[in-house]
């Protein structure tokens, strides 16, 4: 009796450890998308630039998801027959909009603006990774087919270490006032 | 203790428990956030930037220019538009809150038709062609019997493009009844300056420009007919910049508002001797010789009995103090009095105005910078029609009522019966974004859009001295299942056909206003810069509206000394009850942040601290301490009031700037079908009223009952955000006297 | 370890030593003429409309527990018939020595490079300390997760803060707070953000009343200013009478009264003998027998 | 002194022990039921409102603006309060060498412990965000984040961590020779479990001269940062700017404060234990005589700092101290508590003067439970007549504490004694061997 005890105790609390573990250690890195879509493709073979579909990255807060129109403004023509692009086209027709998984996701207290941060320089791969060799957009870095890593932690210490030092490769000098919490709080 | 086995176990134990955890961890994980993009991108967008559309405030019918801001369709923010002459950048917290109604959660969503009894609000959704077709079926029956005149349109004060396609219709149609209603039409106002400044509407108060401003009663920094615009003159007035004197401003009124409590000096004068008091001042004025006019010897004449000394005895203003007032008025230059809705609002109004206008005739005001400046005459000939339409619709004259945004129900008193007599109408119609009171009576509900999703420009009246029009465009698109109320009546007319459909033929109201204002374009042609209508389009929805700067030169009036003194009473404004049964007087003023009861519905307003008592989220009484003493009355008891025509019950709030003989109760609590936030809420004092209007202008008079006040134990809901209001010698709020400042002006 | 004491002793003296705000290009503050103030609450609807500040309902406002940041005084002095009344927005007047920067354990809030008092909401553990220590009552606290919470059970009714779809009001450059975390006037912070962003992109220095934040850009009767107290030449340093760049320097850095300063004699600042150097400053009211009487000072 | 050696010289070794041990060993139904009563009280009172609290949040409480500081500080500074008598008193009766401080020091230092730990709690309840409680610790972080040495809450985190530290060492060492004791007259569980903590005491010389060293150390140590913990915790309030909370005078007289109340709590506890584990034999009168006349000292002393606090506030006559004083004595409800503690801390206490009182263990035991009311209420109304007399006047506003604050201050008791019955179940709640040191064979000691 009371050894079952013991093992009832020692489930419960393992059982908890491994549920927030998952929860907290493990979030969703490289999500399914509802289409296909290739960053290879696109980014890498066909070396479109990043801002010719997401258009407001130098303008705004946002980068901007591709709107269907521009995903069929190509499409219309290119590759037509393939069975993703058939997905899309379905998305077309139904005038639906798609609806893509979020990878990158900061918590409502962080201001981060794409238009700084772009109009500074910064390569998108410093934060997203070299996608143009991603088939599905991750943030889990692999080396020989063994993930060991994250593509940018996207925590603070990880934007602290570039405001101030990381900065000069950019920018010549460390960001201004960029030590402020309110520079990325709000 | 523990061998081998014993730990192979346990490890297996929880080993296993981990797995369990972590699966279920990876089963219960919350999906991700979606990222939606747009199917096509609409122009001008581009998400996370702000675009600014500039519109017109329908919050109260001032007329104030607004700048919406709208991000990815969503409106966030409203400011008031720099460049609109009326507000100059400025907003009052009712435009600020006009977010909240249009994101109300009461909005009504879909049409609706009556269900169960009339008034008990039970009410089906119905779409759109359902609604349409019941209310063209019944316009057309109604033609059909040759009935078209018992067909009566009641709405707010609409003055733009709007009003005129509603007249349109009517006229088509055939009822002349096409009938507006405000609680607060200021129709008493108009009809005053008629009789002086000669113009059937309200002039521009100059008060930026003036340097004394004689206020009888005129709360014009909360709720007086403009009061962003006559917020901006007192700032200016006070310390506007290149101004070398600092204007001064006597509140006369009973019952001290927040316009008083700004003033230099109040004189708490008797209620209802106002006008006395007016002529008081018109008499030390025309006595002193400060008249410039030929006709002194008739004004005198006609003004002889009100010496200082029977005024003084009338109004229980002293006789020095009224000396000095007249002196003071008449030889400060450019002085400027105004009579506000207290003075109004006394059975005798009108004459109350008369008299208070006179002293701006006397000294000379009129058509001065820093006075009266005359406006654009305004086409439209009103009248407060509220009384005429419960006479019809107790005669049963009225057949169908369509209503839009008007709620009569809530701002006439009980005893004119008018909810009695909407239950005569056979068939109401309500065009109308909010569930109100009269609403509530209506059998077929088409909710209209909110001034944020519907086009439509507006006429301020008054204006600053020359025209000026705003333009209102559809900042986002229309959250629910509404239609704007041009929208409705233009399709109405589609299928009503005859005369309807050859006066009205536009698809939609946006292209009606964009029509109307080509004219405009036309006729003004010399005055507009742009070059062509596209032009002048664009830049109309950019900067908001069109005013054309140039102030009209005024014409002289002549006022003759025979005519105004017909209009002037003598006696002070008689008040329902005996005063030995009723001790008290009864001031009824629109609440600051709920005017006449239309923001009750908004929380950020029902959460605005009244600024003279800081209570939130109800109704309260004012009262004067000294005369709670041996009541037994403390702070927050509940207060039964009863006039001899109702009662309310409301707490108590002392303050001291209350005439003691008089208790003041703010307007605007007191719904029963108003949204969440507003119904069963505190008390409506309308009820208190008798039933009366003013026979010229049809406007209702608030403060013409006595009251009687009894303590009861009823559950308390007094809630006042202030600690303790004396400053204890803490010099929080530090003042210089005028003569140190004037003394400043001279060093610097 | 000598190093690094040296260290500290080097950063402290930098800290706030003569010159130690030159550094900076803006110092924002506030000019608020009482003369012009009628007490109407125009700004404190404004800032709610800006600030997402949740409504608490009747039962909270009881309690004294509504988040508006700015509030509108009023004292009333002496009786009837003799009434003088005066008006006071209250808002956190940015102290360049604040009392709460100093209170909190965690750094939440803390003076920032443009002379704002800075509370960064989730570094917050909600000690009360900051709240406490303010002399003028601004800090607000989230009582309650408010887009849950129901205000008008009293009254029978239904309602959450932010209840749909008055949530799509809600300004997305400003974050909605958690429970349990303080919150106070920013003077509007996010604008402040905007304008640095457009001042970059367009590769100048902010102009002189570019920014307004929500309660001065409403104030019907232009009783609030705002600007760059750095700057001599800005309408707010003109108001206040502090309009040479000495004027300024000698405030900051010596912390003495604003009346031996200021070349206007209507400039004060509020409870200004505590000695946390607010950065708004009030213009007298003027006004016949205005100041109070009782007691003594 | 030589009553002193009457009191317990009639007592043999092994009846020390035997008691000692009988009270941790064997355990009847009254401990049972006590600590049933106390985990159901604790979950009740304490635990569950505290869990709603969090779930709800801090709006359950009474606070509001501007009292941001509640019932949960009053009974902060309330248990850091209680804590100073403990160990302070058994430091400075050490080193003083007196010889009643054995039979009493060892559930005095416990009762500091387990009321500094009873106060830290109060912080954490305190908290908007409690999950977050780690946040004030100056941890290495990636958020590259520290925390603000400024803050005199960080100040608090510091006293407050060393000061349980060291009395917590305090009270070990101390212990160790008597765990020892204890070590080898139990069996089975026990035996492991002390022998584990006794650390393989063996009562060598050398162990003795060691640990009276690291004693005395400790001793000398805990003396100056007990003042400063008191001190520092004073600082919380006086740092501010708030009238009433902003005196140069508050440190000495929450020192003060703190070992009045503290003693006081010795002696209520003192009458406890020695009814309820029948030790009359070792907590004798003398004790209740010496701890009286040490109150009646404090109690002056505290009447002294508390006329100046008053007269200095009235005689600098500003509007803030004049109202804060004003609300604090004459406006109700806080002037019937502000009279009472008048009462309860400096007029009944006086009272033992008298011998016969300082003898009576029924009058000791009302009085000291009267000056610890009396001492919660000053704390209270310390914090709470002078927040809601604020500098500006209109925001002034009165505090009405919550039922959930009231729950858990009457918790935070029952957690103390919570952990306090398991103290004298699983730790000698007695100096064993010093008591026999002061039995007085096999020879006469000096420094008597």
């Amino acid at each position: 009796m009371k050894k079952f005890l013991v093992y009832v105790i020692v489930g419960v609390v393992t059982f908890t450890i491994g549920y927030n573990v998952n929860l907290i250690y493990f979030p969703d890195l490289s999500p399914k998308q509802p289409i296909n879509f290739s960053h290879k493709i696109h980014a890498g073979d066909n070396s479109i630039p990043c801002q010719y579909c997401h258009i407001y990255a130098d303008k705004s807060t946002v980068s901007g998801v591709p709107n269907v129109q521009r995903c069929i403004g190509c499409h219309k023509i290119i590759k037509q027959d393939a069975p993703e692009i058939q997905k899309l086209q379905g998305y077309w027709d139904r005038k639906e909009t798609i609806p893509w998984v979020k990878v990158y996701n900061l918590p409502d207290f962080v201001y981060f603006s794409h238009k700084r941060h772009v109009k500074a320089g910064v390569p998108c791969q410093r934060c997203h990774g070299d996608v143009a060799k991603m088939d599905r957009i991750t943030r889990q870095a692999v080396l020989f087919g063994i993930p060991y890593a994250r593509v940018s932690p996207l925590k603070m210490g990880w934007c602290l270490d570039c405001h101030t030092n990381g900065a000069k490769e950019f920018i010549g000098m460390q960001v201004k006032n960029g030590r402020d919490c309110w520079t990325c709080h709000k | 203790m523990l061998n081998r086995r014993d730990f192979l176990k346990l490890v297996g134990v929880g080993g296993a428990g981990a797995a369990a955890g972590f699966a279920l961890g990876e089963l219960t994980k919350t999906p991700p956030a979606k990222l939606i993009p747009y199917l096509i991108p609409p122009e001008d967008v581009i998400p996370g930037i702000a675009n600014w559309y500039a519109s017109a405030c329908m919050q109260c019918s001032a007329g104030c220019g607004i700048l919406v801001r709208v991000m990815e369709g969503r409106a966030k923010k409203i400011e008031g538009n720099p460049l609109h002459p009326i507000n100059k950048g400025g907003l009052c917290a009712r435009g600020q809150a006009g977010l909240q109604l249009l994101y109300n959660p009461d909005r009504i969503k879909n049409p609706l038709k009556r269900n169960g009894k009339r008034g008990k609000g039970e009410f089906e959704e119905i779409t759109w062609e359902e609604g349409l077709s019941i209310l063209t079926n019944n316009l057309m029956e109604l033609r059909s019997h040759g009935e078209a005149d018992r067909l009566y349109l009641l709405t707010s004060l609409i003055r733009g493009h709007l009003n005129f396609l509603l007249a349109d219709f009517m006229k088509a149609y055939g009822s002349p009844n096409y009938l507006q209603y405000d609680l607060f039409q200021y129709e008493n106002l108009r009809f005053a300056n008629k009789i002086i400044v000669g113009q059937y509407t309200i002039p521009h108060y100059d008060i930026a420009n003036t340097n004394f401003l004689l206020s009888f009663g005129a709360d014009f920094v909360t709720t007086w007919i403009s009061p962003v615009n006559y917020n901006y003159g007192y700032g200016q007035m006070r310390q506007g910049e290149g101004r070398n004197v600092r204007g001064k401003l006597v509140q006369i009124e009973p019952r001290l508002s927040l316009t008083g409590a700004n003033a230099d000096e109040w004189v708490p004068v008797r209620p209802g001797t106002e006008g006395v008091l007016a002529l008081g001042i018109a008499y030390i004025i025309l006595e002193g010789g400060y008249y410039r006019g030929g006709d002194a010897k008739l004004w005198k004449d006609a003004l002889k009995k009100y010496n200082p000394e029977a005024v003084a005895s009338t109004t229980e203003v002293s006789e020095d103090r009224i000396k000095q007032l007249g002196k003071e008025f008449a030889t400060t230059k450019p002085s400027l009095a105004i009579g506000g809705e207290t003075v109004s609002s006394y059975e005798n109004g009108v004459s109350n105005l008369v008299a208070i206008n006179l002293l701006n005739h006397l000294s000379g005001n009129i058509g001065k910078t820093g006075g009266v400046i005359p406006n654009p005459d305004v086409i439209k000939k009103s009248f407060n029609p509220i009384a005429t339409i419960a006479k019809d619709a107790s005669r049963r004259k009225i057949k169908t009522l369509i209503l839009h945004n008007a709620n009569p129900v809530f701002t006439t008193p009980e005893t004119l019966k008018l909810k009695d007599a909407l239950k005569d109408i056979p068939f109401i119609a309500s065009l109308s974004s909010l569930h109100d009171e009269t609403t509530a009576l209506a059998d077929l509900i088409l909710p209209s859009h909110t001034y944020f999703e519907d086009w439509g420009d507006d006429f301020a009246e008054p204006t600053v001295g020359y025209s000026v029009a705003t333009i209102m465009q559809p900042a986002v698109s229309p959250l629910f299942n509404t239609k704007g109320a041009g929208d409705v009546f233009i399709s109405l007319a589609k299928t009503l056909g005859g005369n309807l459909q050859k006066d009205i033929t536009w698809e939609d109201f946006g292209v009606f206003l964009r029509d109307s204002w080509k004219k405009i374009y036309e006729r003004h042609k010399g005055d507009i810069k742009e070059a062509n209508f596209e032009d002048f389009w664009n830049d109309l929805l950019a900067r908001g509206g069109w005013w054309d700067a140039v102030p009209k030169a005024s014409k002289p009036v002549r006022v003759a000394a025979s005519e105004v003194s017909a209009h002037l009473s003598s006696e002070p404004a008689k008040f329902e009850g005996n005063d030995k049964e009723y001790p008290f007087y009864l001031i009824l003023y629109p609440h600051l942040s709920y005017k006449d009861g239309r923001g009750a519905n908004l929380p950020w307003l029902q959460e605005l601290p009244d600024p003279m008592t800081s209570v939130v989220w109800g109704t309260w009484i004012e009262m004067n301490s000294k005369a709670a003493t041996g009541m037994g009355i403390k702070e927050g008891d509940m207060l039964l009031v009863e006039s001899p025509f109702g009662k309310i019950t409301a707490p108590v709030y002392f303050y001291p700037g209350q005439r003691p003989d008089t208790i003041s109760i703010p307007l605007g609590q007191g719904h029963t079908s108003y949204g969440r936030y507003a119904d069963g809420r505190g008390a409506n004092p309308i009820e208190l009223l008798p039933a009366k209007t003013d026979p010229k202008t049809g406007a209702i008079p608030l403060n013409s009952t006595r009251i009687k006040i009894t303590r009861v134990n009823a559950p308390k809901s007094f809630v006042k955000m202030e600690g303790v209001a004396k400053e204890l010698g803490r010099n929080i709020v530090q003042t210089i006297t005028p003569e140190e400042f004037k003394k400043m002006g001279k060093e610097a | 370890m000598a190093g690094f004491i040296e260290l500290m002793l080097e950063r402290f003296k930098v800290y706030r030593e003569p010159g130690y705000y030159k550094r900076f290009d803006y110092w924002w503050a506030m000019v608020i003429d009482l003369d012009r103030c009628t007490g109407c609450g125009a700004c404190v609807t404004a800032c709610q409309a800006e600030n997402n500040t949740p409504v608490v309902g009747e039962e909270e406002c009881g309690k004294g527990r509504n988040l508006s940041w700015i509030r509108i005084e009023r004292y009333i002095e002496g009786e009837y018939p003799n009434v003088k009344v005066k008006f006071i927005p209250v808002l956190c007047p940015q102290c360049d020595r604040a009392p709460c920067e100093v209170a909190c354990p965690v750094y939440a809030t803390y003076h920032n490079q443009d002379g704002l008092n800075v509370q960064v909401y989730n570094r917050c553990v909600g000690t009360f300390t900051c709240a406490t220590y303010c002399p003028y009552d601004v800090r607000r606290f989230n009582w309650f997760t408010y887009n849950k919470k129901n205000f008008l059970k009293g009254n029978g009714g239904s309602s959450t803060s932010f209840e749909p779809p008055l949530d799509q009001q809600l300004n997305p450059d400003v974050s909605v707070r958690e429970m349990g975390v303080m919150e106070k006037c920013t003077f509007c912070i996010q604008r402040i953000r905007a304008a640095k962003d457009r001042a970059k992109d367009e590769n100048r220095p902010i102009r002189d009343g570019e920014i307004q934040p929500a309660c001065v850009q409403t104030c019907p009767t232009k009783a609030l200013t705002f600007g760059d107290l750095n700057n001599p030449k800005s309408r707010i340093a003109q108001l206040a009478g502090l309009s040479t760049a000495g004027d300024l320097h000698y405030l900051r850095e010596s912390g003495s009264k604003i009346s031996d300063i200021s070349s206007n004699p209507r400039t004060y600042r509020l409870l200004e003998d505590l000695n946390a150097a607010p950065t708004i400053f009030y213009l007298k009211r003027v006004m016949k027998n205005g100041s109070s009487t009782a007691g003594h000072e | 002194m030589a009553h002193q050696q009457q009191g317990t010289s009639n007592i043999s070794y092994r009846e020390v022990n035997d008691d000692v041990i009988k009270s941790m060993t064997e355990t009847g139904r009254g401990f049972y039921l006590v600590l049933a009563v106390c985990i159901v009280g604790l979950a009740l009172t304490f635990g569950l409102p505290w869990a709603y609290q969090i779930y709800v949040g801090q709006g359950v409480t009474g606070l509001q603006s501007p009292e941001y500081w509640g019932l949960y500080l009053t009974n902060f500074v309330f248990w850091i309060g209680i804590s100073h008598s403990g160990t302070l008193l058994s430091a400075i009766l050490f080193i003083t060498q007196t010889p009643w401080r054995r039979s009493i020091y060892r559930s005095a230092e416990a009762m500091t412990f387990f009321s500094v730990v009873t106060a830290a709690t109060m912080v954490f309840i305190h908290m908007g965000r409690p999950w977050n409680f780690y946040w004030p610790f100056p941890y290495p972080n990636q958020r590259e984040m520290w925390t603000n040495f400024q803050s005199p809450l960080m100040f608090d985190v510091f006293a407050i961590g060393t000061y349980s530290t060291s009395s917590f060492l305090f009270l070990y060492f101390g212990s160790i020779p008597d765990l020892a004791a204890v070590r080898d007259r139990v069996t089975g569980w026990r035996k492991r479990f002390y022998g584990a903590l006794a650390l393989g005491w063996r009562g060598t010389d050398r162990e003795w001269h060691l640990l009276q060293k690291a004693y005395t150390f400790c001793a000398v140590f805990i003396i100056p940062l007990a003042v400063s913990v008191h001190s520092i915790v004073s600082w919380d309030f006086a740092s501010s700017k708030i009238p009433g909370l902003n005196k140069t005078i508050f440190a000495p007289y929450f020192v003060i404060g703190a070992i009045y109340s503290g003693t006081a709590g010795i002696i209520t506890l003192m009458v406890i234990l020695r009814r309820a584990l029948k030790f009359e034999k070792y907590i004798t009168k003398v004790h209740f005589d010496k701890l009286g006349m040490l109150l009646v000292v404090m109690s002056l002393l505290w009447t002294y700092v508390n006329v100046t606090e008053v007269f200095t506030g009235w005689y600098a006559n500003t509007s803030y101290e004049n109202e804060a004083l004003k609300y604090r004595m004459f406006t109700t409800p806080s002037a019937y508590l502000f009279w009472l503690m008048i009462a309860c801390n400096a007029f009944f206490p006086l009272l033992y003067i008298f011998r016969k009182i300082r003898l009576s263990i029924v009058a000791s035991l009302l009085i000291s439970i009267g000056i610890n009311l009396g001492m919660w209420i000053e704390r209270f109304l310390i914090i709470e007549t002078s927040l809601p007399r604020k500098f500006l006047p209109f925001m002034w506003r009165d505090y009405h504490p919550s039922w959930v604050e009231w729950s858990i201050t009457a918790g935070s008791f029952i957690f103390f004694t919570s952990l306090f019955v398991l103290f004298v179940k699983f730790w000698p709640s007695f100096s064993i061997y010093e008591i026999k040191e002061d039995i007085g064979i096999p020879m006469e000691r000096k420094g008597r």
